[in-house]
């Protein structure tokens, strides 16, 4: 097992950046997800570290060697495809088998690796079947299995589990999650859904145009979101973004006004003060529907708002209140708010209130005070 | 997309490059050969070493398409001097050109290359027709033992010319078609047919059924779906088809040997049969099979994509 | 109802394509694909120029020429209202059917004194009857480098090896002896050309130019009886000396015919060269022989008993019976039996077979192979011409070529296979 | 959904124009009927002449012999080895279109520039006249002025009249022709094998030469095998190129001695009964090809 270090790793083709200045370790034993939209450079990263892919400039380190030149057979890590790359016509038991022969390893020690490798799956019984004869969810764990079967120093895997349907990928993150642990791999994993990578990772490393936004484990990319792009690609429903500034007065202290004036919410006064201290030309507010509070009753420091739709989500509802032209979606209690066109009362949960200055998109940093009982995650 | 290679396997990748050239050089050196040769002069043809740089003539051209005889005796001054430039490369040749009265005698050569359109334009045109509606039947209706029937068409490929020659010359022979353009094109049809239906068939299936489905639905009969929809779908495996088999009927050899001899005889038994009298004259040879090939390498580069799909389809289909 | 529209679909066709059938002021003569041929075409035209009927000589490669004429014959074709056929089919296609009896014509317009005795024996008559006008005469013969026999250093080199003077081989142990004397493969000189090609009457003819002047025959034409004659102890030795001969040949000798033995002169390759007469022209033709100054020209030679024969070549031209213009070719025949004509025919350099014209002075030395030719024509011997003489080749060639050129077994052994062959044949065809 | 459709549009176009069961006769049976008159009905023709001693050359009356033809036949040492050179010039000219096929696919299966020029000029070959190119060979192999003996330097090598060499040489020439068309149906198997199985096989760390073993080949092979049924059913009627390059013993092909038989000798019922001894041949050959094809499908 090993640390995977990448270092000012860049990868263009002509004058489009496919990978631009990315600098990123992957520690011993650690649980990495590559995370980001389709097209951002996860998937070449995830090549470049294997060696199916070159990169034009940086060091790519295992266990401290760069391995950059070396070919994908040199540098002893596994892979799992998003096809699963099953030879076709070999059964599984070939196939789990096949990097062990490759290296030419004796009868009896790949028959003992194999059949241990099936039984930590679950898959003895498949060995004969061939993977045209397999359902997804197998085809995956032979793939998983032939990856497993040579204790490589990292594992590998793209999009292992987006092939599979939505009941079989939740089993499977499961599967993986109990794999990982059980063997202590160094593993890296790409993926676009958020919460495979919520669910897996140690650490998730973000990613868009090739440039690597953030990386930290689920709960700081979650609460702490370093930029709009990571705000909104984490967490569902999507964080709310609305246009405001920000004054003094009002009864808490400070004022933080949507739009045109469309609405005013009261924030804790040291909030300007601390919003001095940054620069920035305009904010842009971002705040996740739990930090919408609702109440159906007029209550003190909330703002009438007039409920524009309803969507319940079983155990919740998220409901869309109408702020001038624009919507501030909240999670509520499911039945809270019965009919739309109600009048509710909002306010905004000051710890959960994340600025970003409207140019860069970069979050100026301000953490105001947590109130109690008010997250809930 | 490409991966970390070993700096050794860069040069084996620079080394195959290299050798796919050469080779493909070599596979053409005897095209090239034959039509270089068919502009040179009679001498350099077989002259050692062989000659690869030479003034081109199209001497062997003229000499093609007239019927000669060899001079016994040099020809008088005054009479080359008069002749025209073409002519005058034959008196060269030691030659001189049949004259009927005052016209020049033609050689069958273009007689026998329009026998080689006729029959090879009919040919093909009848077996793609016929082959694309037996191949729509197969692929949209249920037939009985159609599998069977399929391997029935197929097999009657599968055998060689001659075997099919000998009772066929002795029918033609009963009716009067050997030696015919229609007998001819009967075989060639014959011949071609069983392929077309394979191809087209191949073709056929990759046509949504909903396609004319829909036409059905909107009101047309089935035969305007299948001329209107399915045709115009189909014409990728149409040109395909047809390229094949006008170049099966372009080249045969068996067949036009055995069964024709003067009026309807084509091409490709008749360029070997022109080897020269005393002394095999190759200018001429390599003239008539240039111009023979023609055709065939225009096609070729014409519908290259449609002939890599044909080939490597056709195949596969069985 | 379909069935129909499809038939008169073919019909259709089939009338577009066949129309040209009709037309009687046509006619066609096939022949083989040599300079004979194509001075006919030359002599027909003044047939043209005269009557306006068009004649036209179609050709083919000689080594296909038997398959063409027979496959048209057998079809019931008309496509040749005439052929110049080989003497080997005067049997098939007079039993065959194919060929018009011409005796009457022949009687009445007293060919068989006008035209030299042995090509009315070979071209035209099949038992007891004329199928055929004698047209072209031809006979195996040979050319040679005069220019390397003449040499002195050569001459003064051959004398001393073999104790004779260089020249004209007598006979055939002469012509091996010189053969011998030029084989120089490190200088790409060799000694000599022969027929070598199975596919037809090619190598046959060759053999059969020894095998006569070795005095042996190809068996009895009258009893049928081969054994012990196509086997004899002199058989047995020309066919030995032709693979001995065999040995002196250029590399890539093993399949050769016409063009191939005129090649060996035009390219330096030979010093003597078996060809028949009818090839020399392009010998003779400096246009195509850098060589042709120096080109002679003699008579298959001796056997050791002083017997001296050659092979026969040449055809008679006769009328097809499934001609449409039987009558017009009969017209054609009287005018080409014209002595004017015969006569224009030779000038043109057909091999004329009128006795007078052969004999003339004016046509023996027209070419400097005319002579050889002129003695040739009296000692000319020919193959079978049985209806199933195709046979007889065939079984002829699958003995003998692996014996000369692929050196398996020895004479002896191909020659009484031969026999065996033959006799098989004869008596299949009930003929012994 | 489709068969509600199917239902429908049945029904249409009864009302409105042929039935489907008359547009399928009339677009099946002419093709069927011509087939059977052209192909078929020859073969029947032909096998009743093969039990007699017809002759189409002369007008003697035609004897039933029974299964003479076909005895003397079988037991005929020089028919046999008319089959054994077939088999012979099979083996060599598939075996080489295969490597020389096979190796230019494995060369060309990777970027190269002008490879689609490159892919289409070496299809050229395969759309010539098979007898002018067998024509034209021999003036390339002429042991004298040949730029075969010449570019090779191999002085005055005997090729077509040198009864060893000449079924080599012909063989040449077939392999020059026809391992573009085998390079072309490897170069759709190996570009059909998915790149993601190389890099597995990479990750794996297998080498190049496992690689090609374990994975490329069992891949391409139902392809590869597909190309070898072509070639040898093509191989095994060659008459073209042999007939026109070579006459030699060595070289006669079971076509040839039948077109001999059949046209030169006119022996119509002996050769009838070869061309029946021929076609089961064929038949069998098919046969335990398309088996095997079917055996390395199911894999």
């Amino acid at each position: 097992m090993a640390e995977i270090a990448l270092q000012n790793i860049e990868k263009y083709f002509g004058d489009n950046y496919v990978i631009r200045k990315l600098n990123l370790t992957i520690a011993h034993k650690e649980f990495v997800v590559l995370l980001g939209p389709s097209g951002c450079g996860k998937t070449t990263t995830l090549r470049a570290i294997a060696g199916l892919e070159t990169i034009d400039t940086g060091d790519i380190r295992i266990d401290g060697k760069a391995v950059q030149d070396l070919r994908a057979s040199d540098r002893d890590i596994a892979f799992v495809f998003q096809l699963f790359a099953l030879y076709p016509h070999l059964t599984a038991y070939d196939n789990i088998a096949f990097p062990l022969r490759a290296t030419r390893e004796s009868k009896a020690e790949v028959d003992t690796k194999v059949r241990a490798v099936a039984r930590s799956l679950r898959i003895e019984h498949l060995l004969n079947q061939r993977p045209s004869a397999l359902s997804g969810g197998d085809m995956q764990r032979v793939a998983i299995g032939r990856a497993l079967v040579r204790r490589p120093k990292a594992m590998l895997m793209d999009e292992p589990i987006g092939a599979l349907d939505a009941a079989l990928r939740e089993e499977m993150r499961s599967e993986l999650k109990r794999l990982h642990i059980e063997n202590d791999s160094t593993t890296v994993y790409v993926t676009h859904d958020q919460v495979e990578a919520m669910s897996l990772a140690d650490r998730i490393a973000i990613m868009n145009d090739g440039v690597l936004q953030q990386v930290g484990t689920p709960g700081e990319v979650y609460q702490y979101p370093t930029n709009l792009f990571v705000a909104q690609f984490i967490g569902s429903p999507v964080m709310n973004i609305l246009p405001a500034t920000v004054r003094a007065g009002g009864a808490d202290g400070a004022e933080v006004v949507i739009g045109d004036g469309d609405a005013v919410f009261g924030f804790p006064a040291d909030l300007p003060k601390r919003l001095e201290a940054k620069s920035y030309d305009s904010l842009v507010l971002g705040v996740r529907p739990e930090g919408v509070i609702i109440s159906t009753t007029e209550t003190a420091g909330h703002v009438p708002v007039e409920a524009h739709i309803i969507e319940p989500l079983g155990a919740y509802d998220i409901v869309d209140l109408k702020i001038g032209e624009q919507l501030l979606r909240a999670r509520t209690h499911s039945g809270m708010v019965e009919r739309v066109g109600e009048t509710v009362w909002a306010r905004l949960d000051a710890a959960q209130t994340h600025f970003f200055d409207t140019k860069s998109g970069d979050s100026l940093n301000i953490r105001l005070g947590e109130e109690n009982g008010t997250r809930q995650a | 997309m490409a991966a970390v290679t070993s700096p050794a396997r860069r040069v084996t990748n620079r080394i195959a490059i290299v050798a796919v050239l050469i080779i493909t050089l070599i596979f053409l050196a005897p095209i090239y050969w034959i039509a270089s040769t068919a502009f040179k002069p009679r001498a350099l043809a077989t002259s050692v070493p062989p000659t690869v740089l030479f003034q081109p003539e199209v001497t062997p051209f003229v000499k093609l398409f007239t019927k000669r005889v060899q001079l016994r005796k040099p020809v008088e001054p005054e009479v080359y001097d008069a002749a025209p430039w073409w002519e005058k490369a034959i008196y060269d040749g030691g030659e001189r050109v049949l004259r009927v009265g005052d016209s020049v005698q033609l050689s069958p050569y273009p007689d026998r290359f329009l026998n080689s359109l006729i029959v090879a334009v009919t040919s093909t045109f009848l077996a793609v027709a016929m082959g694309t509606l037996t191949a729509y039947g197969f692929s949209r209706f249920r037939i009985a033992g159609e599998n069977d029937l399929l391997f029935f068409i197929l097999s009657t490929r599968m055998l060689p010319p001659v075997v099919v020659a000998i009772p066929m010359f002795l029918m033609y022979r009963v009716v009067g078609m050997t030696d015919t353009h229609l007998g001819l094109i009967i075989l060639y049809t014959a011949f071609n047919l069983s392929f077309s239906v394979w191809l087209m068939k191949g073709f056929m299936d990759e046509i949504p059924k909903e396609y004319e489905e829909a036409a059905l639905v909107d009101g047309y009969t089935r035969m305007q779906a299948f001329f209107k929809i399915v045709l115009p779908e189909a014409t990728t495996g149409i040109a395909a088809t047809a390229v094949f088999s006008f170049i099966i009927a372009w080249n045969e050899y068996a067949f036009a040997l055995i069964m024709t001899n003067r009026r309807a005889q084509t091409a490709p038994p008749f360029i070997p049969a022109q080897v020269g009298s005393g002394l095999t004259d190759w200018t001429v040879i390599a003239a008539g099979t240039f111009l023979f090939l023609l055709p065939v390498a225009i096609f070729t580069f014409a519908l290259r994509g449609h002939l890599l799909r044909g080939v490597t389809f056709g195949a596969i289909r069985k | 109802m379909l069935k129909k529209k499809w038939t008169a679909l073919l019909a259709g066709a089939a009338m577009a394509f066949t129309v040209n059938a009709a037309a009687a002021t046509e006619l066609t003569i096939f022949w083989a694909e040599w300079d004979p041929a194509n001075y006919l075409q030359e002599l027909v035209n003044e047939y043209t120029a005269e009557t306006g009927v068009t004649v036209t000589v179609e050709t083919t490669p000689w080594s296909d020429f038997q398959t063409k004429a027979f496959t048209e014959f057998n079809a019931k074709g008309d496509a040749y209202d005439m052929v110049v056929g080989d003497s080997q089919w005067l049997g098939a296609g007079s039993t065959g059917g194919h060929y018009v009896d011409l005796t009457d014509f022949f009687n009445e317009h007293k060919l068989a004194e006008v035209m030299a005795p042995a090509t009315v024996k070979y071209y035209a008559e099949y038992d007891g009857k004329y199928w055929a006008i004698p047209a072209e005469g031809d006979a195996a013969g040979w050319a040679y480098r005069k220019d390397w026999f003449e040499d002195p250093k050569e001459m003064e080199a051959f004398k001393a090896k073999y104790g004779y003077d260089l020249g004209v081989p007598e006979d055939y142990k002469q012509l091996r002896d010189i053969a011998e004397f030029f084989y120089r493969p490190d200088d790409k000189k060799y000694g000599i050309a022969i027929y070598t090609d199975n596919s037809y009457d090619a190598m046959a003819m060759g053999i059969e130019s020894a095998v006569f002047s070795y005095g042996g025959d190809l068996g009895d034409y009258s009893t049928y009886k081969v054994d012990g004659i196509i086997n004899s102890p002199e058989n047995i030795a020309a066919v030995e000396m032709y693979k001995e001969l065999y040995g002196f040949t250029p590399p890539n000798w093993g399949k050769v015919f016409f063009q191939e033995d005129n090649q060996a002169i035009t390219e330096n390759l030979a010093a003597m060269s078996m060809n028949f007469f009818a090839f020399f022209p392009a010998l003779d033709n400096p246009a195509l022989n850098p060589n042709a100054a120096n080109t002679g020209y003699f008579a298959n030679p001796k056997g050791p008993s002083g017997a001296q024969h050659a092979a026969l070549g040449g055809q008679g031209i006769s009328i097809v019976s499934y001609s449409q213009n039987k009558e017009e070719a009969m017209k054609f025949l009287e005018w080409f039996i014209r002595d004017d004509v015969q006569q224009k025919w030779a000038d043109l350099g057909g091999y004329t077979c009128s006795q007078a014209v052969l004999k003339s002075e004016a046509f023996r030395n027209a070419t400097p192979y005319n002579e050889a030719f002129y003695q040739s024509m009296f000692m000319v011997k020919d193959f079978w011409a049985v209806p199933e003489y195709a046979e007889l080749l065939t079984a002829m060639n699958n003995r003998l070529y692996p014996y000369v050129v692929g050196g398996e077994g020895t004479a002896k052994e191909a020659l009484d296979g031969l026999a065996a062959d033959w006799n098989a044949t004869f008596k299949k065809y009930g003929r012994m | 959904m489709a068969v509600i459709a199917r239902l429908e549009s049945d029904t249409r176009a009864a009302a409105r124009g042929w039935s489907d069961l008359t547009i399928r006769n009339i677009f099946i049976l002419p093709t069927l009927a011509f087939l059977i008159v052209f192909n078929i009905f020859p073969l029947i023709y032909s096998l009743g002449y093969s039990f007699t001693d017809f002759r189409a050359s002369v007008n003697d009356p035609v004897n039933f012999v029974g299964l003479q033809n076909y005895r003397e036949l079988l037991n005929d040492p020089n028919i046999w080895r008319n089959f054994t050179v077939t088999a012979q010039y099979v083996i060599v000219s598939v075996g080489g279109q295969v490597i020389v096929g096979f190796g230019l696919a494995l060369l060309l299966n990777r970027k190269i520039p002008f490879k689609g020029l490159i892919t289409t000029l070496l299809l050229l070959p395969m759309m010539m006249s098979m007898a002018v190119v067998g024509l034209f060979w021999k003036l390339l192999y002429d042991p004298s002025w040949g730029i075969i003996n010449y570019a090779l330097g191999l002085g005055s090598f005997d090729w077509l009249s040198d009864p060893d060499v000449a079924l080599y040489a012909v063989a040449i020439t077939d392999i020059w022709m026809w391992a573009p068309f085998v390079m072309l149906l490897s170069l759709a198997g190996l570009s059909a094998v998915p790149q993601h199985l190389y890099e597995a096989a990479a990750i794996d760390r297998a080498g190049t030469w496992y690689t090609f073993t374990r994975i490329t080949l069992p891949l391409v092979a139902p392809i590869l095998i597909i190309a070898i049924i072509f070639r040898t059913m093509e191989a095994f009627k060659s008459f073209d190129l042999p007939f026109i390059m070579s006459g030699q013993p060595t070289t006669e092909m079971i076509s040839i001695r039948l077109y001999k038989m059949a046209f030169q000798e006119w022996q119509t019922g002996r050769s009838s009964a070869l061309a029946y001894i021929v076609l089961i041949v064929v038949l069998a050959i098919t046969n335990i090809y398309v088996k095997y094809l079917n055996k390395v499908k199911e894999r």
